[in-house]
């Protein structure tokens, strides 16, 4: 399941009915992100997206992650707009029978989410605003899979 | 016509987040050259293509991509998901 | 926080309260183990521990998972006693700065978990009952740490 | 006297989840050689010792450990947890 929205979502209660949904799994990862405030400077975080592309290039993850792993299921939310510190920004949810494949999958699916779908992270501060830039790390990141 | 979108900062620089875009060019590069060539802020935006991504109809390709059938090309930096 | 229970517990309500006690983390990783009834044999899991054991075991592999990375919190919940087919088992959480290290202490934990924790499943199925056999997959997942 | 804990099977063979012994045994290994000796119950539970694990004082180890000051020693099966 797949779902790019603007409102808040409460991760625990997703990954309850998640866990519900996933019929047969002994094994489920979960990834929350949140809002951090490194330095006590930021105010609040906006997320920009393209529409359309977003939801093609998330489902496009999502079926090689199950192409890749035995996947009994799997979920991604991620929230785009403005953001307090604090709020959660995205989930990412496997369920597999076998415990190394739903943390692989939920690795691969948020090193991806990070680089390759299309979303643009602004912080602004106390002292003004400024996008996120990409980090190298993030890059190589996706060379392992 | 194809439309063409920005994102980020590129949106930011250009000052508009689409527009409907009448190109003889054959690649995305083609198309950076003519609208480079419009104002200082789409050569300005475009400056350094190392720094940008592009999309084609929605998925990421390479700034050599043809553009012959497409109707939608998108540019942006370095996505920040997650 | 480490707990050793019989007690059910629920998992997307621990996994929210501990995002809110680890402040200063972007990156929350859970796992949740579930009984799993793979060929629809199995009538419930009884699980055997070392009480004592149990607990300094598992304190000790959560402070090596501090150690090795840079956590802000980390949760070990696990049950004992008898399961019932799609129960809970335990759970593991790992609060972090960035994801890879609540990644890496979260598969980590659970590798050291399933392995050196002082538990045993036995598995009541319809045919009678037997406990469950290690696997040398388990065995061997602790070689790379 | 020692604490002497089982568990799963290896409780299940033996009869029992705890005792305490009397021994003079040096290492756990002799501790094993003790109790096998006692009966065949024993002597099954400890018939190979490749599928078992030893725990003493609650910290895991080997069954050449020594018994020296040791309050409490558990025999029981590769663990099976998480």
């Amino acid at each position: 399941m797949l779902r790019v929205q603007p409102d808040p979502f409460d991760p625990g209660m997703e990954a309850n009915a998640f866990a519900a949904r996933a019929a047969g799994a002994g094994a489920i990862v979960t990834f929350t992100g949140i809002v951090r405030d490194t330095d006590a400077r930021l105010a609040a975080m906006e997320i920009e997206h393209y529409p359309g592309m977003t939801e093609r290039a998330i489902a496009a993850m999502m079926d090689q992650a199950r192409s890749r792993w035995s996947l009994t299921d799997a979920l991604v939310i991620h929230r785009h707009g403005r953001l307090a510190v604090g709020e959660t920004i995205m989930m990412v949810a496997t369920a597999a029978p076998h415990r190394a494949h739903a943390f692989a999958a939920a690795a691969f699916l948020m090193d991806y989410l990070k680089s390759r779908a299309p979303f643009w992270k602004k912080e602004m501060g106390v002292a003004g605003t400024s996008w996120v830039a990409a980090k190298d790390d993030d890059e190589d990141a996706l060379k392992r899979w | 016509m194809i439309d063409v979108l920005y994102f980020a900062w590129v949106r930011e620089r250009i000052g508009l987040p689409r527009e409907r875009v009448a190109t003889t060019a054959a690649t995305v590069a083609g198309l950076v050259a003519e609208l480079s060539a419009r104002e200082d802020r789409y050569a300005l935006a475009f400056s350094d293509l190392t720094a940008l991504r592009v999309a084609v109809d929605q998925e990421l390709t390479t700034f050599d991509a043809p553009l012959a059938g497409v109707r939608e090309v998108a540019f942006f930096p370095p996505m920040t998901g997650g």
